[in-house]
């Protein structure tokens, strides 16, 4: 499978509080393909930002990358000096962020803002293509040549983030990460703004991972979707099937407790509560929650088995052999 | 019993500005408590003593040009200076505190008067209307008339801070909720907003006190104060006055300025102990 | 039969000369005691469904029009009529964390409707009501009683502020967003306990959200606000899956389907030019509605009743009878 | 927009210039005292000394103030003189005006303060700004304490520590005084320029050190609240340099509220100025000031608090219009 563009190892990352570590990425291991949109799906907690955010090199103390590697072709970012990483930034690796709202600069215009994410990667950019350049990226995203001039606060929520979609697409990256790019906006700008996303990824052949909560999002964006709960992967396969016929108990009740519009009535949330990250209990984590718990699930951690095409971890599976 | 003194350990691990602060104001007050009983206040009245006499075993600190034993009018002058500025600082606080709720808490006309004046107040300088109100009475001024003066702005300062305080609380889902229980106004400020509200109202005590400390000496430096009581801003004026750093007498002018930077260090660090106190750096951060 | 809150006309005029803002403009919703349906108050953020919430509760008052409690004008109510009020409406507010005063535990919130309601005469009855309030929605007394806020999940803090309000036996709830900040696994037990008050003890109740999806499940009837004024309103059915009116149809459009197969609102492509808002006397969608006709930029459109209880403010109904007095909803 | 907001801001400055010439006109007529009489008492008591032109002087003043006119009239002529920035003669020092005595201070003042200030705001807030710079030296962090400590120390008695250390102990610095006694002012000459910043250093040296402290202090706070906002991640994820994203980002941002609290610590830090001109002998408006409260020179008093409000007023004035340079916003949200 060498069209890996990017692959996670067993990655570990630990925010270290008052209370002790907390592990908020433990042994996460996914590849993404050239041209492929994953998805990054789990509720508040669940560490999708977290991963979003090391691919970027942007965690920050308290938090710290505790294992594992992430290759981007051969090169491990997480072995990288900050000057490195930096020069791969917006030039390799784009991030759309998940503030909208407060993602620019107040007191700059949008075209400096532009502007300096190029020039930092290249410093011999003439004034003039410099300015042709924002014009056809702002075009690009759907913004008339105007906004240039504007100022963050003269920008609603849905020009705020075509703006950040602009900037992270203007050196054409390879990958483009976007952290749940539009929990800020209303479903109709969700809905133009994720458009505008997918034609600008089919434009320029870049991978996409989208992080996000909204599963409805991801049946409409991804064509592969991983499944992540306190910190672990539980289950990874294409968006058709995982949908069709969900593997882990996890997935079953959260596909479950969609208020889709096809019934009424018909859905139900998940008992319990996420467990603690700091003090971790033995076995599944999902264990204390899981309808289908075994006595096997409050010992061992379920292993991550590999099956035409799909992943999960999860004791169920432990008896069928898939290859 | 000793699980209290742990957390407090701990805590004061956290929030070292706050024991720290608390730490110097002790010492000033037992230096204080512990002088008057050994020291009569009777040797700070001017030619009771020898003057200009080199610190010894007799006095301590030594006297000065007018007959002064300088150990008294330290002693003497801390408790007078700290008392103008605990009237000051508490008569700012308290008209601070009125004027902060209404205006807050009673939109409309009166909050834009309150407001428009503390903002034209506020870039006034303090010391300079002082001086005409100290000028205005022309001496004979008590230590308590000097906290008036010192108090007439006193209260520009809290009124601000509390006024933001109420206002960003005003706005929060608590208060809602109180209000949708059919708690009235003043019992949702005393349950509500008070508790919360403490470690700023002494935040901002701490820091009306050390203005009032700071305009007194002041006024006292330039020779408006009370002349015949030794406060710390009288014996910087007699200093200056009567030129003690030129003749060398290094006894005369040393104390008052270590006190007195003892005694606003320790505010500083209280204050800003209290505020930590009041939104943690953890919950702000978070 | 007379309703327990009404809006009437009303409308909210935010700051003042130039830089003012029309968030509410000429809104009427009618909440009746009997039969209690869960209605829905659907629209984007400003909308102006929040500044609807905070009239219904006597926080803000209205520029024009009247906010009515069982037929009073608000404002001419006296001191005991207005604590009734206070007793008979109550509201779930978005934001779970600021709910609850951080210097107290969280029992104080049950605390002191009990104690302004004189509900208990001593501790014991006291904590029999809060542990009885809070098993009606679903969660273990010992696990939030005695806590302060902060250890406690937003759902855990958000059911407790239900709790509150089954504890009061309210005539009225406005639920102003109550899930939107709280995860999709325990969105479900929470409305699932609002549903539960509305059926076993007849309170009705108003769900301000933009999450369709969730007030399908959820509600009886539904009505769509645009920039503060109604464009459809009708039964639940009848909204969501045929929806009559150009901008319900692209909310509808926009909500992406948890189901892969079903592409995203095909075609119906809505023209987004979201600076200008429609002046006074034309359509407030007209400068965004694909099918914009002469007369929508001219004259406001009235409400038509499309079918029984379904009404649109839209021309694209035209051939359909007008409902007069603009006093429209299901009946 | 931007109109009304200047004239909004220049309606205030003239508020406040009036209101200091009410207090500074009605003050007085409280107290029960009259400067004159006063300062005839004075006098006396000086043992029998009567300076020549006293009479005179006391008819000058019955017929300017013509204490019998009604209150309001004097009121009027009292706002004219002040218009004309007539502020009448010094008692002390008949006949000199207050005018004369005033334009020879003020300059001094203004160059002492003016300079002062600015470099203690320019320096306390670019440390305060690495001080929470991650990437920034860290030796700074043992700087900051002292610094803490020093801000809490008011000027003028830090000015005296200085002066003993630095100019009492070994005279590297004059012990007092604008410039050398005897040298002629001849502004145009070089080495006259030597000597006043000779002199004016240790006081210079004293309010900058008292001030630094408390303006790197908020700057820090600023700048770590800064860095938590969601525009220094996406800069950051933007691969700028370090430059840039200190200086372009978090710096842009977090002096915004600095300089609205310069505008606010302009009244502390000129009430602080006049004692440190006392405490060096510096010929600024400050120790007239001090000499004035010391004969009870009444109208030199007045002539200069008001002179002091009114600058403050003006410095005021002029950062809230350039204000909106900084900030983008201001003029988008009627301030």
């Amino acid at each position: 499978m060498n069209t890996q563009l990017l692959k996670l190892q067993e990655l570990q990352v630990f925010y270290h509080t008052d209370e002790g570590a907390v592990k908020a990425v433990d042994g996460v291991t996914l590849s993404l393909a050239k041209g492929e949109r994953l998805g990054l799906v789990g509720e508040s907690g669940c560490g999708k930002s977290t991963i979003a955010m090391t691919i970027m090199g942007l965690i920050k103390s308290p938090g710290r990358i505790e294992g594992g590697k992430i290759l981007l072709g051969e090169v491990d970012l997480t072995k990288l000096s900050e000057g490195e990483m930096r020069r791969l930034r917006l030039n390799q690796v784009g991030l759309i962020p998940q503030g909208a709202m407060n993602s620019l600069n107040p007191v700059s215009r949008v075209k400096d803002q532009i502007i300096d994410g190029m020039r930092a990667h290249n410093q011999q950019i003439s004034k003039r293509e410099l300015r042709s350049r924002v014009y056809e990226v702002l075009e690009s995203v759907g913004l008339r040549r105007g906004v240039a001039r504007m100022y963050a606060h003269e920008l609603s929520g849905g020009m705020k983030q075509r703006v950040c979609v602009a900037i992270a697409i203007s050196l054409h990256p390879q990958v483009v990460i976007a952290d749940e790019p539009t929990s800020a906006l209303d479903v109709v700008v969700q809905r133009e703004v994720m458009e505008t996303i997918g034609q600008l990824q089919q434009q320029l052949g870049a991978s996409v991972i989208l992080a996000g909560h909204d599963m409805g999002l991801m049946a409409q964006f991804v064509d592969r979707l991983a499944v992540m709960y306190a910190g672990k992967l539980v289950e990874i396969g294409p968006v058709k099937e995982l949908f069709a016929k969900p593997l882990h108990p996890y997935t079953q009740l959260l596909l479950a407790s969609l208020p889709g519009l096809a019934q009424r009535g018909v859905f139900r949330g998940i008992p319990g509560l996420t467990p603690s990250l700091v003090h971790v209990p033995p076995g599944c984590l999902f264990y204390p929650r899981c309808p289908q718990a075994m006595e096997i699930c409050s010992q061992e951690v379920p292993a991550l088995r590999e099956g035409d095409g799909r992943q999960v971890a999860c004791h169920l599976y432990d008896s069928e052999v898939m290859i | 019993m000793n699980r209290r003194i742990l957390a407090a350990m701990r805590y004061t691990r956290r929030n070292p500005a706050l024991a720290v602060g608390i730490g110097l104001l002790l010492a000033i007050l037992l230096f204080w408590g512990i002088g008057s009983i050994f020291v009569p206040f009777s040797r700070t009245s001017a030619l009771s003593v020898p003057a200009s006499r080199v610190p010894s075993w007799e006095f301590p600190l030594g006297t000065d040009r007018q007959g002064r034993d300088l150990l008294a009018v330290m002693i003497a002058g801390t408790s007078l200076t700290l008392r103008i500025g605990l009237i000051a600082g508490f008569i700012g606080i308290f008209i601070g505190t009125i004027l902060g709720f209404v205006s807050a808490y009673y939109r409309g006309a009166v909050d834009t008067i309150i407001r428009g004046s503390v903002d034209v107040l506020l870039t006034v300088p303090s010391l300079l209307v002082m001086i005409l109100v100290a000028v205005a009475l022309k001496g004979g001024l008590t230590v308590e008339g000097m906290a008036l003066v010192v108090s007439i702005l006193a209260w520009v300062w809290p009124t601000r801070t509390i006024r933001a305080q109420v206002l960003t609380m005003r706005e929060s889902g608590y208060i809602r909720v109180a209000q949708l229980s059919g708690m009235s106004s003043p019992e949702i400020i005393v349950k509500e907003m008070m508790p919360n509200l403490l470690p700023y109202l002494a935040a901002s005590l701490v820091n009306a006190v050390a203005a009032a400390i700071l305009a007194s000496i002041g006024l006292e430096a330039l020779g408006l104060g009370p002349m015949e009581s030794p406060t710390l801003g009288m014996t910087i004026y007699w200093v200056l006055h009567y030129s003690a750093l030129l003749h060398g007498m290094w006894w005369w002018w040393a104390p008052p300025i270590i006190i007195i930077v003892i005694l606003f260090v320790g505010l500083f660090l209280l204050s800003t102990g209290l505020d930590e106190l009041a939104n943690p750096r953890v919950r702000r951060s978070v | 039969m007379k309703s327990i809150i009404e809006l009437r006309n009303v409308t909210k005029v935010f700051g003042g000369g130039r830089s003012s803002t029309v968030a509410v403009d000429d809104f009427s919703l009618a909440v009746d005691a009997e039969s209690p349906p869960i209605k829905a108050l659907v629209g984007e953020s400003g909308s102006g469904k929040t500044t609807i919430a905070l009239l219904m509760l006597g926080f803000i008052l209205p520029t024009k029009g009247e906010m009515l409690y069982k037929g009073q004008n608000f404002q001419r109510l006296s001191r005991r009529e207005r604590r009734m009020f206070h007793r008979e409406v109550q509201a779930i507010f978005q934001d779970p964390f600021g709910v609850y005063n951080p210097f107290y535990k969280v029992d104080h919130v049950l605390d002191i409707v009990i104690a302004k309601l004189h509900l208990a005469s001593s501790r014991a009855e006291r904590q029999a009501l809060k542990e009885e309030a809070l098993r009606g929605v679903g969660i273990r007394p010992e696990e939030t009683l005695g806590h302060y806020p902060h250890q406690l999940s937003g759902g855990q803090r958000q059911r407790v502020t239900v709790a509150r309000a089954l504890l009061m036996r309210p005539k009225f709830i406005i639920a102003d967003e109550p899930v939107s900040m709280v995860d999709a696994s325990l969105r479900a037990t929470i409305l699932e306990s609002l549903t539960k008050l509305n059926r076993e003890l007849q309170i009705p109740i108003l769900y301000i959200t933009h999450d369709l999806t969730t007030a399908y499940h959820v509600c009886d009837d539904i009505t769509i606000l645009y920039q503060g004024s109604i464009v459809e309103s009708g039964g639940v059915e009848q909204v969501i899956k045929g929806p009559k009116h150009p901008y319900t149809q692209l909310l509808v459009g926009s909500i992406p389907w948890p189901d892969p197969s079903r592409r995203w609102g095909e075609g119906q492509v809505a023209v987004v030019d979201r600076e200008s808002t429609g002046a006074d006397n034309q359509c407030k969608f007209a400068p965004r509605c694909p099918f914009v006709m002469p007369i929508c930029r001219e004259r406001r459109p009235p409400f038509f009743q499309a079918d029984n209880g379904h009404a649109v403010a839209c021309y694209l109904c035209e051939d359909k009878p007008v409902v007069e007095g603009g006093k429209i909803g299901p009946c | 927009m931007k109109l009304d907001y200047i004239a909004k801001r220049f309606g205030i400055f003239l508020l406040v210039i009036w209101l200091a010439l009410t207090v500074i006109f009605f003050l007085p007529r409280f107290s029960t005292q009259n400067p004159i009489r006063e300062k005839m008492n004075q006098e006396m008591l000086r043992g029998g000394y009567v300076q020549v032109g006293m009479e005179q002087m006391i008819e000058e003043y019955e017929s300017k103030f013509g204490l019998n006119k009604p209150l309001w009239e004097q009121y009027g002529t009292y706002l004219s003189d002040m218009g004309r920035l007539d502020f009448g003669y010094s008692i002390a020092h008949y006949p000199k005006t207050v005018k004369s005595m005033l334009s020879e201070g003020l300059p001094w003042s203004i160059g002492l303060l003016g300079m002062t200030t600015l470099i203690a705001f320019g320096v306390g807030s670019l440390l305060g700004a690495l001080l929470a710079w991650r990437r920034a030296p860290q030796v700074l962090r043992y700087l900051f304490p002292p610094l803490l400590v020093l801000s809490a120390v008011p000027f003028y008695l830090l000015g005296l520590v200085l002066i003993f250390f630095l100019a009492f102990e070994n005279s590297w610095f004059p012990l007092f005084g604008g410039y050398s006694p005897g040298t002629v002012t001849d502004w145009l000459s070089i080495s006259f320029w030597g000597n006043v910043l000779h002199h004016s250093f240790l006081p210079a040296l004293s309010m900058i050190l008292a001030g630094i402290g408390l303006w790197a202090l908020t700057m820090r706070g600023m700048m770590v609240t800064v860095q938590g906002e969601d525009y220094m991640t996406m800069a950051e994820a933007k691969g700028l340099k370090g430059s840039t994203l200190f200086f372009r980002y978090a710096l842009r941002n977090s002096i915004l509220p600095q300089v609205t609290s310069l505008v606010l610590a302009l009244g502390h830090v000129v009430g602080g100025a006049v004692l440190v001109e006392v405490v060096f002998g510096y010929p600024g408006i400050g120790t007239t000031l001090y000499h004035a409260i010391r004969e009870f020179d009444y109208f030199v008093i007045q002539g200069i608090i008001l002179i002091v409000i009114v600058a403050i007023a003006l410095g005021t004035f002029l950062l809230d219009v350039a204000y909106p340079l900084l900030d983008p916003r201001i003029t988008y949200r009627r301030a």
